[in-house]
């Protein structure tokens, strides 16, 4: 089992959602952050300038089976890219074990559903 | 005989009624100053931060308890008492005979003396101590603001002299701001506000600031065209139709010219200095809005609009004190030069209408006094709150924010 | 010949005019009052969760709708037709001919019956379904207010005793606020309030409280003034202008005494409980806001402010009665208290004034029957609603949130 | 000899007062029309996204900032100065003899042509260049307004048709609608919006949009009764009570109807669509709230409140134009049927009271024509902005925001 | 020392956090997140009918020693169960190491207090 | 590669952020998270005393070389530090991969720019 983490386009992220679901990763779990970065942006508020290096991202992160992670990463890599500077990043780490709350399953079992 | 009574009867039937729509006229003007309050406060809160929230809108509302209860058992007298020396009012106790007050014109001087003491708590705003505060706002609503609007409105020595200032650009708004000078320079600017360069802090939601200066346009209507404190016969109606056109205008002109001043200077149009040029316009007309032609109007606007970015700027950068919402600016300076604007732009007396320097000299005379009476008091109130009870919240209440620590509550969940 | 003429004419015009004054006076009394449905709206709104925000809001935009159409058509008949036995008004229908109704008299009682039926949605918010709401809504604009209204308004039972409610401390606001109490009761609290000790359910934005409450202060100078009926002549100019001095006393004593107790109670001045307290003076007032010292104005709202503390801690830690806004007290206890404080304050009659105990004897009372008449009708109906549609939304509802299962739409995003 | 002087004086006096009631109507009216300036604002905001909130703020408030000077330089000629041709209005220049000018109707008529401004913003929210909008703002309130205003209100051929649009819903609400129309369509749908099928989009703050709403209804009164003009005299008192009620009505029935449909519709009564309803009921009353019925009042509010789910339905899913707060249909189409229905309950001429197909002819003709000039010069205007200086804002701006890349400013921190 | 992740029903964070405590996990740190899982609303905006697959959910994470995870797991799952779909998951990580600012603890010593 | 997790007072962001900024961290991902732990706020809503034993606090996440991981600590250490309760912690976990959307790098490479 492994963590995937992207910290993505707030714009993005309805493709980047859509994109991982056709290859099959149903559950995730996201919410919005503030990124620091090289994208920056100058502002002026009441006459004084100011450049709010951060900026709003949104933090998408799922655990999967290993088999799914090469995919994901590239469908990530898809769906989030623009080429203009502060597309993202996304980050891998070890799970040592996953459990579901309602069903009680554990491990790998608690990734996915019964067929 | 029957004819002629009844002719009596009809004559007074008339003048009673046009009395009242006076009177009416009068109240539903007090009840629009009044809703000037949620105006200050949503402006107020929307240019702050969040976890500042719950305290600005207590002050808000206390300004207004407090200031209405203060005004009346104290205020009132000193501001309309008669007359000692051109300086001050009766105390009712040392009248001869208890004075008849006309409660409909006691509503409206009410909520004009809550609205100066309410322009104080945006200048002092995010860093002052809640009871401390209280205490300012009694002393200001009960005795500086009457005494100095006494000299004015209250038949005293500038009065005399023929100041004008018909709604109080000066009596009732620059009073506030430099109250709010004195006030933002004693307690120092936020943490975090100048470390080297001066810093932005961003309000926390516009859509309240916004809010709130529509409803302070709004209510201004009631400000200014109220002040002719009559409507009926046709020099009155002239005069309130004239007056509502003029405040409209200049308050049109102070948006449109804060626009395109802070657009030119910052590259792009803010909506922050755009809200504050609406305020800038209605403050800057507020002393001659009955006085000025309508193109006059608009140029006051334009005036205050462009005066209002620099201003803000020079208060922020080189004197640095820290205004959180620009009251300093808006009804301080604008307040100033709306006054002064009269001595030139005045139809009657004015140096553009062949009336030479005289009006203009009495209205800097009373610019001037007004002034220095609110610097004065204020500074020695300040200090002296500062002192005893103390102005300045602990470095960890204001980091954390005032709601928590002083109030208890915070005002989102 | 011609001269009589004209004298009639002149007669004619001056009446029509003085008349004139007076519908203009009702109707922009009724336009203010129509305004506290946003006043409710957002204090409503702000004192609950962000997850019911919408359901809130289509509370009180359908008290209105639904308020407007029901007491026209049924309401205003049962509230002022031609009394039948001081119980009740006939229905058109009934009337040997039809009646000529002055409809800005019914605009302005049409505002009235909604804000009768708005309080209720505050005291069962955040747990109610939509839809028993609805029909509740509709009964209580049609039928429960304007019965217990005809007999202190349309020349009932309680009028001819001399009962005095000016602008409805009771007839409006405690109808409400007991009726509130009732379905606050049967419905119970919401999920998470009780749990051993009585736990808080912060309000999810003051800011929108602040300006509710402002606004309703804005609001009430049109329901007690408004409730004069008349603007032109000296009396009523007179009365309408201490009626507006009241009124805001009042309001500022509530708010400095609830201020101060809730400060020394619970060490820190809370904001939410100040904002309560501007409008328990300002629902205590309201009964006797023409004939009381505005003196005693400022005295009434005091108590009331202090009692509000003590009165929201009873009902919900004693009672344990879950009223998410505060409005049984604010409305209820606070409505019943100024009626009662009639009998003591009034220049004209009360206990202070040498009258006796009689007038404070009909006011009592008029305090209990009207509060026998909501709490009777009340239990009634949301029995027969529980039983039938249902009263309280299901348990995943209620955690999860009204906005998105009953409405299907949040309110923020 | 005396007595009639004194009958003179009367006289005169009496009309003095009478005109004076009539001005302060007007004057009230006025800035109730302009207190819907923060009704448009929040109700465009709260129904948007909140990173383009700055964005729709700005626009409100210039809206009201230009136009009010536009109109004051150039519009209020063009619509009220003499007549040419039945066609256009004479500019001051151009007149003989330099015109009086009521203050007090210019100033309701200002507010008016900011109104019709407004109304655009919304359906062309979220996209459009923020100076490119500026240059619509003034063209409209300059020329494209008062011209159709000049053809009902202004002497011109419409109105010696006998075509009746009491207040406004074609003159004021369609217009402005239309407008938006061509511009929502010029300009294309948001980003997102439609790919494949039509996509919701939900707005940011419904509580601010609710607030919006009520501020709205409440304004619609001085909207209404504003434009009798007069207040003073039996006839105008019967008819300003009459339109508050109608008005009131219209609004309820739009409120109820619009709730009713959505709910059988999507299976859950949903707010925002019932915030529309009121504004539905309340546009198409404007045109016949002087001349139909209080029944006739709720049936026109039913009627609108029905056809705005409909119409919402048709502009979104068939007619794919992205109009974000429903203001084609709120505006556009219910000022049209509402402008038609007069010629069917009109109690003067109407199809239900005998009056045959004459008046609803000439009521279809005055929508059709309006309709007309609207679109064509909307879209003669809009075409040209975008060959010039563009309309739509880049894509990145879109997505990341107006208010950032635009503004360089966020409503919320 | 493990990092203890979940992802819970917003109206289930106080029962977690009370059972927590009760076994003697003093210290946690917690957010708003969205969910995309089963568990789906259907809306309609405007006549626009949209089915947002994305819910609110609470996370909660927290850094433990060793011996509390079991204890950890189980208290979770009976305080975060309803047995409606949208229970949420329990996912744990291995943690390096860890540092007390204010006192200046690193390892196992940052996670409790001294008795 | 080590994920560097601070929870910090909401107040010390700036002086954090600044910090790393001079030993050469620029990128880094931040949001808002309530914390439960012994700093606690006693409040009084409508005469109902609650604490609030959760209190706002910022989370800052970052991915950094495993050089850098000791100067960020002492970094955040010293810049997040005031000496009262509440102050925080800072958490190291390891990283398996991670990859810059933007330009594709991948491992190492995906965390700096070119010189
Ligand atoms: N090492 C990192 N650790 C945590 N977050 C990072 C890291 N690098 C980048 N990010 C996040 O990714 C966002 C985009 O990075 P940025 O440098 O702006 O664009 P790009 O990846 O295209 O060069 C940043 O705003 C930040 O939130
Ligand atoms: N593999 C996962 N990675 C990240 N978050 C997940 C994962 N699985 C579930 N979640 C989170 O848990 C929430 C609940 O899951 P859901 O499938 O709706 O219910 P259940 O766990 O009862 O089947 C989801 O909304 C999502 O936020
Ligand atoms: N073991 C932990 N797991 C997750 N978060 C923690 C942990 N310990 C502390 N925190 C977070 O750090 C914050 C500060 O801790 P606190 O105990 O209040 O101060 P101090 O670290 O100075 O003793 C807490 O509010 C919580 O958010």
């Amino acid at each position: 089992m492994k963590k995937i983490e992207a910290i993505i386009r707030k714009t993005k992220f309805e493709d980047v959602k859509k994109g991982l679901h056709e290859i099959g990763i149903d559950y995730l779990t996201f919410w919005d952050v503030r990124g620091v970065g090289k994208s920056v942006e100058k502002r002026v508020y009441r006459g004084v300038k100011y450049d709010t290096s951060s900026i709003e991202r949104t933090m998408i992160s799922f655990i999967v089976r290993d088999k799914f992670v090469d995919s994901c990463i590239v469908s990530i890599r898809e769906n989030a890219f623009t080429g203009e500077i502060g597309d993202g990043r996304v980050f891998i780490y070890e799970v040592l074990d996953a459990y579901r709350i309602r069903t009680g399953d554990s491990g790998d079992r608690s990734l996915y559903d019964e067929e | 005989m029957e004819e002629t009574l009844s002719l009596n009867t009809i004559q007074s039937t008339v003048t009673a009624t046009s009395h009242s729509l006076d009177v009416v006229w009068v109240l539903l003007s007090a009840a629009l100053v009044m809703f000037m309050q949620p105006g200050f406060a949503m402006a107020e809160a929307g240019f702050t931060r969040a976890k500042n929230t719950a305290n600005i809108l207590m002050k808000n509302m206390l300004d207004f308890g407090v200031g209405s209860i203060s005004f009346f058992l104290i205020g009132y007298a000193l501001m309309f008492g008669s007359d000692i020396g051109g300086f001050i009012g009766k105390l009712p106790f040392l009248e001869e005979s208890s004075p008849e007050i006309d409660y409909s014109f006691l509503m409206f001087q009410t909520v004009f003396a809550a609205t100066a003491a309410t322009i104080v708590s945006g200048a002092v705003a995010e860093r002052t101590e809640f009871k401390t505060y209280l205490f300012f706002s009694i002393i200001t609503t009960a005795i500086i603001y009457p005494i100095s609007g006494h000299w004015v409105w209250g038949g005293g020595w500038l009065s005399n002299l023929g100041f004008h200032d018909f709604a109080g650009s000066s009596v009732v708004h620059s009073v506030g701001a430099w109250m709010g000078l004195v006030g933002a320079a004693i307690i120092g600017p936020r943490i975090g506000k100048y470390n080297g360069k001066a810093n932005a802090i961003p309000g926390h939601n516009l859509t309240f600031a916004a809010l709130g200066v529509f409803i302070l346009w709004f209510g201004w209507f009631g400000f200014n065209a109220g002040s002719q404190l009559a409507a009926s016969g046709s020099d009155n109606t002239l005069a309130i139709s004239h007056i509502f056109l003029t405040t409209n205008l200049s308050a049109a002109g102070g948006t449109l010219a804060a626009l395109a001043v802070s657009w030119m200077r910052y590259k792009r149009p803010t909506l922050s200095l755009t809200l504050n040029g609406a305020l800038a316009g209605l403050v800057a007309i507020t002393a001659g809005c009955d006085i000025v032609t309508p193109q006059a109007a608009i140029v006051i606007g334009i005036l205050a609009g462009i005066t209002l970015v620099f201003s803000v700027e020079f208060i922020d950068k080189v004197l640095r004190i820290d205004d959180p919402v620009g009251a300093i600016t808006v009804h301080g300076v604008n307040g100033a030069l709306g006054t002064l604007l009269v001595g030139i732009f005045a139809t009657d007396g004015g140096l553009l209408y062949g009336g030479g320097f005289k009006l203009l000299g009495i209205q800097a005379l009373g610019v001037i006094a007004i002034a220095a009476w609110a610097l004065g008091t204020a500074y020695i109130l300040f200090k002296l709150l500062d002192k005893t009870i103390g102005l300045r919240v602990p470095a960890i209440v204001e980091e954390e924010g005032l709601d928590i620590y002083e109030h208890g509550e915070k005002a989102y969940h």
